[in-house]
């Protein structure tokens, strides 16, 4: 498999603190990797330094070309979709419009009209609170409208950030099959932080393990979850 | 975003900081005291002015950068404690000074009592609410029931007794006065703002929400401060009053509460001692903008405006806590 | 009875006025978030800005049209120069530049056309259709125009791409961003945006008030009350508010103990008492987040 | 004999006291703050901002007055140094500008200071002061009171006076006229309002029937003007400034109301005034002057004018012509002018001051033919006369004579 996203040396500052200490990694196309660690470890660092939402050295490249130094929106543009941290839900319009800004750089009229029905049909609860002023809805449903926004972009990668932050069990469950399925009958590179370690691996094939800024371990899904330490440190058996 | 809270800073700095603070305290009162000694009877006035206005930002300050509640409506309290003083003066001739601290009483029941309803608006629409406030303040004042009070549009003259000191001049006498009264107004604000109620008013500012499940009345305290900032404002009108010698209504336009909202970011939002840099730049400024070309003042004030925001964005407190930072910083490497 | 039509019609002649600045107000809100506190001096300065056109020669809708495309550039151009480095600078610096822009127009448009007033002419006839005095053609021309106006505003940000984007930019600009949104071009386009329709407003009230340097300062108060009554987030609102502030401060002056002497003061208690009611304002929507 | 002793009286009630003794030394020279041999420093506060800055203009004209009287070897020999400041329209501000002028510029006198509150700030101070506060620019009531203020003096006919005027000829001609008045909130209005009123004495209240305010930050005064209509007045008397008399002037003929129009001298222009308003819709409107208004073509062939003209184009190429600011001002620096070569050497303040109460049926270019400045020491009121003029549509006619009223 060819190698979608491919990230050498990063390194970050907020203000005067480094928040990553040259991190190297990369993903394969149809792949989805996780990035493991603790509170402040820098997962979600690198999903910004990703989209050049913060100051960054280093090198990222998406499908071959270079995207460390553009601006975000251009970023986006090269097909890499973002679910943020916190859903970045825009409140104030409805959830059909939530998804239409989902396309806003698409402008096949027709295939956006399409994917919309496709978003529905992964989450029907979206459908019924098309025309709801989106911020009115539940934390679940705003996770899912987060994932449907980013899948209106067509993305070749998209970027989530803890989407099970805050969510009922059962929701979380529901959310995971859904990303999935998305991964497989989409064919989207998913890079996916998550605080619960065991989900994460559950999902994905490649893990990373962050240590305040640094990679300290990466391998298959199956060779993290079954390392010692990171079962006692993460999975907590 | 830049040093919202000069506390944390200050923390960030360490032990250095605060004996810098105490070579400027030292420092800036000595100069203060010279002052009306090293120049003219005007200037003098000039900068017995500028403390005034010093005193009513401070008073800003409290509500916006310590408490997060906007106003651009300030010189309608200023209004108000520069007629209680006028009105006391002229009708039942108390002296001058036993009219500051009724004067900041009224006030403070004015803040307190705007302050109530400006509880359920939030930014924007207070900032819009007192902005009305300011604007409909000369109006009130030119009313007709109140104008046997406030004599309407013509203003009342003021006749402050002379200096009773003999070898200061009266400006001299009036600017020692305010600065007195200027003192005490900085270390009740400072005491204000380090105590248990300061914490209160900041944390409302910081997380409102939070503030509350903490236990904290936030609607108390947002009254409160509103009443408290009304009170220092009142007091500089009070003083402005005794001055100038003369109160109007067209004194008091929307302007003067502009004028104040300016000083406050150009002195520095949440610094008490930037309120002073504040006054002394709405009330130079203009002057100087003015001497450059007489047409194009404002417009030359407006360039000195952007010039300010984009040197020191976090006012001038912001930029001389930055340069004592790193004077603080340098000898210990 | 008469005098009491007299004054409502009066109202809704001069809540225009103040529903054509409401509209300019909400389409800067919509775009940054925030109040321009310069938006009256700029719709002033353009205005100067056609009248210096017709001043040359120029056929009214030409000048017309030419001060709209000025007027956005200018807009645009505000932002890109004057705002641009200061993005991530807290809200009240903003508004100091607000400030300093008030007073660079007002006082830029004194120094060039001086402060005398100039009459402005109206792209209407002068004679109503039917035989009335309630109200004059222009002012009926004048709401023709801003309920048109809405309604290219009301299309432009319900079904335009561009339009949703700008009020996602205004609303959550990290979000924006992250969909492919230009954030700082939507600024600006709002900016410009705001400009045209500003100049448009300030076209068509130079007729009635005049052209002055100091034309707007009072009427953006009321611009203000109109667009907060009526809710920031809803032009249709804005105007609503616009028509209602002109209409009940009219209606006001009939009251004895108000007379016209308070009519500000009624626009203060006007906003402050719809705030209380409605933070929102009468048609905004209620931001409501669910964690 | 009796003026001359009642003179004395006053002068030494007046604090001049120090005056009757120098006059003995009169011959030689005298000076105050500010004046040397070769020049005499004057201070001058204006509107340059804010508000009110439409007379900027007059602070111009003023000073190229000046320049021209310099040019010309200025008075007696003396270069006159005009500091113009601005106060914005601010009273404080006014405050803080006479004290900068008097303390800090060490100028001889404050002259043409403009706007009733701006000038009710400094009023008290001045004469604390003792320093001329000449020819302010207002005409309230209150600048001509040389018993309490021996050191403040108008210019212009006091607002009262001329609403006085205006009553007596209402009185006169139409005595059955039923009056709406329009008036800015504030003593501006408000005197023109006394006047009017005290002169139609008991008929005020039968002839009155309604009255409206404003206030400079109304918008428009549209409503106001449809609730005059409304009061069934034939005759409306409107005293406004001139952006609010423009509009005035267009509603009044929009909504078809064609009453006796009386327009306040304050908004008696052609080109500031009734063009925009509409030289049609201003037919018949009925004002006073005691200046020429410059685009008013009655005084194109006045010699008068045309040494203004020539003087507009040499000092003021870019100034505007056709406004009646740079007539005004150009006429107000003449009296003071006056003054000072009446002063002579002895330019001391209260020599000026007693000059400036001396003038003897002084007449300023400009001011209409037959109207005359007088002041004594017991008069401190220059211009009391003015005549009634009617727009024929395109200029002022005159009618009758012209007109003196005595100020109380």
């Amino acid at each position: 498999m060819a190698t979608l996203l491919e990230v050498r040396n990063l390194e970050a500052f907020y203000g005067q603190t480094q928040a990553l200490h040259g991190i190297d990694f990369s993903l394969e196309d149809g792949g989805i990797t996780t990035l493991l660690g603790a509170n402040g470890a820098g997962k979600t660092t690198t999903l910004r330094a990703i989209c050049g939402m913060i100051t960054t050295s280093g090198e990222v490249n998406f499908a071959g070309t270079p995207v460390m130094g553009r601006k975000t929106e251009d970023i986006v543009r090269q097909g890499i979709a973002h679910v943020p941290e916190g859903r970045g839900t825009f409140d104030r319009i409805t959830t059909e419009e939530n998804l239409r800004l989902g396309a806003y750089t698409r402008r096949d009229s027709a295939a956006v009209a399409e994917d919309m029905e496709t978003v529905f049909s992964y989450f029907p609860r979206l459908r019924e609170r098309r025309n709801q002023q989106a911020g009115t809805m539940s934390g679940g449903e705003q996770q899912m409208l987060a994932v449907g926004r980013a899948l209106m972009l067509r993305p070749r990668l998209m970027l989530l950030d803890e989407p099970s932050f805050g969510l009922a069990p059962l929701i979380v469950q529901e959310l995971f099959e859904i990303l999935r399925t998305i991964n497989r009958e989409q064919n989207v590179s998913m890079l996916l932080v998550e605080q619960n370690a065991s989900l994460a691996l559950s999902l994905a094939d490649h893990a990373y393990l962050l240590e305040t800024g640094r990679v300290v371990m990466s391998g298959t899904s199956e060779e993290i979850a079954s390392d010692e330490s990171v079962r006692q440190a993460y999975l907590g058996y | 975003m830049p040093t919202r809270n000069p506390a944390d800073m200050l923390q960030i700095a360490g032990i250095e900081m605060v004996s810098w603070r105490r070579i400027w305290l030292v420092a800036g009162l000595v100069i203060a005291i010279a002052l009306p000694f090293l120049f003219e009877g005007f200037t003098v006035f000039q900068l017995t002015r500028a403390l005034i206005y010093a005193i009513a930002i401070l008073g800003l300050n409290l509500l916006t950068g310590f408490n997060g509640q906007f106003s651009l409506g300030h010189s309608a309290f200023f209004a108000i404690g520069a007629y209680t003083t006028a009105i006391m003066m002229d009708r039942w001739e108390v002296a001058y000074y036993w009219t500051i601290l009724p004067a900041a009483a009224v006030c403070f029941v004015a803040g307190f009592l705007f302050g109530l309803p400006a509880l359920r608006l939030e930014g924007l629409y207070l900032a819009l609410a007192t902005f009305a406030l300011a604007t409909a303040t000369p109006q009130i004042l030119k009313y007709e029931p109140v104008a046997k009070f406030t004599g309407g549009v013509q203003g009342l003259d003021v006749f402050p007794d002379d200096s009773p000191v003999s070898f200061l001049s009266n400006d001299q006498w009036w600017y020692y006065f305010t600065l007195v009264v200027a003192l005490i107004a900085f270390l009740v604000a400072w005491n204000l703002v380090r105590g248990r109620t300061g914490r209160a008013m900041i944390a409302i500012r910081d997380n409102p929400i939070a503030s509350k499940t903490m236990g904290i009345n936030t609607a108390l305290y947002k009254s409160l401060t509103f009443g408290v900032s009304a009170a220092f404002t009142g007091v500089a009108g009070a003083l402005e009053a005794i001055v100038i010698q003369f109160v109007a209504p067209d004194s008091f336009t929307f302007l003067l509460a502009v004028s104040f909202l300016v000083g406050l970011v150009v002195g520095g939002i949440g610094s008490i001692p930037g309120a002073i840099f504040g006054g002394l730049f709405i009330l130079l400024i203009p002057n100087w903008a003015d001497q450059i070309s007489q047409g194009l003042s404002w417009a030359i004030y407006g360039l000195f405006l952007i010039g300010a925001v984009y040197v020191m964005p976090a006012g001038a407190a912001g930029l001389v806590r930055l340069v004592t930072m790193r004077l603080a910083k340098k000898p210990s490497g | 009875m008469d005098l009491f039509l007299q004054q409502l019609f009066g109202g809704l002649a001069t809540g225009a006025i103040y529903a054509s600045i409401a509209l300019a107000v909400v389409m800067i809100y919509q775009a940054i978030d925030h109040f321009n506190f310069a938006q009256g001096e700029m719709a002033m300065f353009s205005t100067f800005i056609a009248w210096q056109l017709l001043d040359w020669g120029f056929p009214y809708w030409a000048a017309f049209f030419a001060c709209i495309v000025i007027s956005f550039l200018g807009g645009v151009a505000i932002e890109r120069i004057v705002f641009k480095p200061i993005h991530n600078a807290p809200v009240l610096s903003h508004i100091i530049v607000f400030i300093a822009l008030f007073s660079i127009f007002n006082s830029v448009a004194g120094f060039i056309w001086d402060y005398t007033i100039k009459a402005y002419p109206s792209p209407f006839p002068s004679e109503t259709p039917f035989e009335t005095t309630l109200i004059g053609m222009h002012q009926l021309g004048m709401i023709a125009i801003v309920l048109a106006m809405l309604g290219a505003i009301y299309v432009f940000f319900r079904f335009t791409s561009v339009g949703l984007a700008m009020r996602a930019a205004a609303a959550n600009p990290v979000s924006a961003r992250l969909v492919g949104v230009s954030v700082d071009w939507m600024l600006a386009l709002g900016w410009g945006l705001a400009a045209a329709i500003g100049a448009v407003a300030g076209m068509l009230i130079a007729p009635i008030v005049f052209l002055e340097p100091n034309m707007m300062l009072g009427i953006l108060l009321y611009g203000f009350a109109g667009a907060v009554v009526g809710g920031l987030t809803s032009p249709g609102g804005a105007v609503v508010g616009g028509f209602l502030v002109g209409v009940i401060e009219n209606l006001a002056s009939l009251v004895p103990f108000i007379g016209s002497e308070l009519k500000l003061t009624v626009a203060l208690v006007l906003i402050v008492g719809v705030l209380l009611v409605r933070p929102f304002g009468l048609f905004g929507r209620v931001v409501v987040n669910r964690v | 004999m009796s003026t001359y002793s009642k003179y004395l009286a006053l002068a030494a009630a007046a604090a001049l006291g120090g005056m009757v003794a120098s006059q003995a030394i009169a011959a030689d020279k005298m000076y105050g703050p500010g004046v040397t041999d070769t020049s005499i420093k004057i201070g001058h506060i204006n509107p340059y901002s804010g508000p009110a800055s439409a007379y900027g203009t007059i602070g111009k004209a003023i000073a190229a007055y000046f320049k021209k009287v310099n040019d010309e070897g200025g008075v007696n020999g003396r270069m006159i140094d005009l500091v113009s400041v601005d106060d914005g329209y601010s009273p404080p501000k006014t405050k803080e500008q006479a004290r900068k002028l008097i303390e800090s510029d060490g100028v001889l006198l404050i002259f043409q200071s403009l706007g009733t509150p701006t000038n009710s700030a400094i009023h008290t101070y001045m004469n604390k002061k003792e320093v001329p506060q000449l020819f302010v620019a207002t005409g309230a009531a209150k600048w001509g009171d040389p018993q309490n203020f021996p050191w403040t003096m108008g210019w212009q006919p006091n607002y009262q006076t001329e609403g006085a005027i205006y009553a007596n000829w209402l009185l006169k001609n139409h005595p059955d006229s039923k009056v709406a008045i329009l008036f800015q909130n504030d003593d501006y209005g408000k005197d023109y309002l006394h006047g009017f009123e005290a002169a139609l004495g008991d008929k005020a209240k039968t002839m009155i029937v309604a009255k409206e305010s404003y206030e400079v930050t109304d918008p428009t005064i549209d409503s106001q003007v449809v609730a005059l209509k409304a009061s069934g007045a034939d005759t409306f008397f409107n005293v406004t400034t001139p952006k609010f008399a423009a509009q005035a002037i267009k509603k009044v003929a929009e909504i078809g109301w064609k009453p006796i129009h009386l327009l306040n001298n304050v908004s008696a222009s052609v080109s500031a005034v009734l063009k925009p308003a509409g030289l049609e819709n201003s037919v018949g409107v009925i004002t006073t002057q005691y200046h020429m208004d410059p685009t008013d073509p009655t005084w194109k062939d006045n010699a008068e004018m045309k040494e203004w003209n020539a003087w507009m184009d040499k000092y003021q190429p870019d100034g505007d012509k056709a406004s009646s600011f740079n007539a005004y001002g150009y006429a107000v620096a003449q009296t003071m002018e006056q003054v000072l070569k009446q002063a002579g050497d002895n330019l001391t303040r209260e020599n000026v001051m007693k000059e400036a109460a001396n003038l003897r049926q002084f007449h300023a270019k400009l001011l209409l033919p037959g109207v005359e400045i007088t002041t004594s020491p017991t008069d401190f009121f220059p211009i009391e006369s003015m005549q009634m003029v009617r727009f024929n549509g395109t200029t002022w006619e005159l009618f009758g004579d012209v007109v003196k009223a005595e100020s109380s």
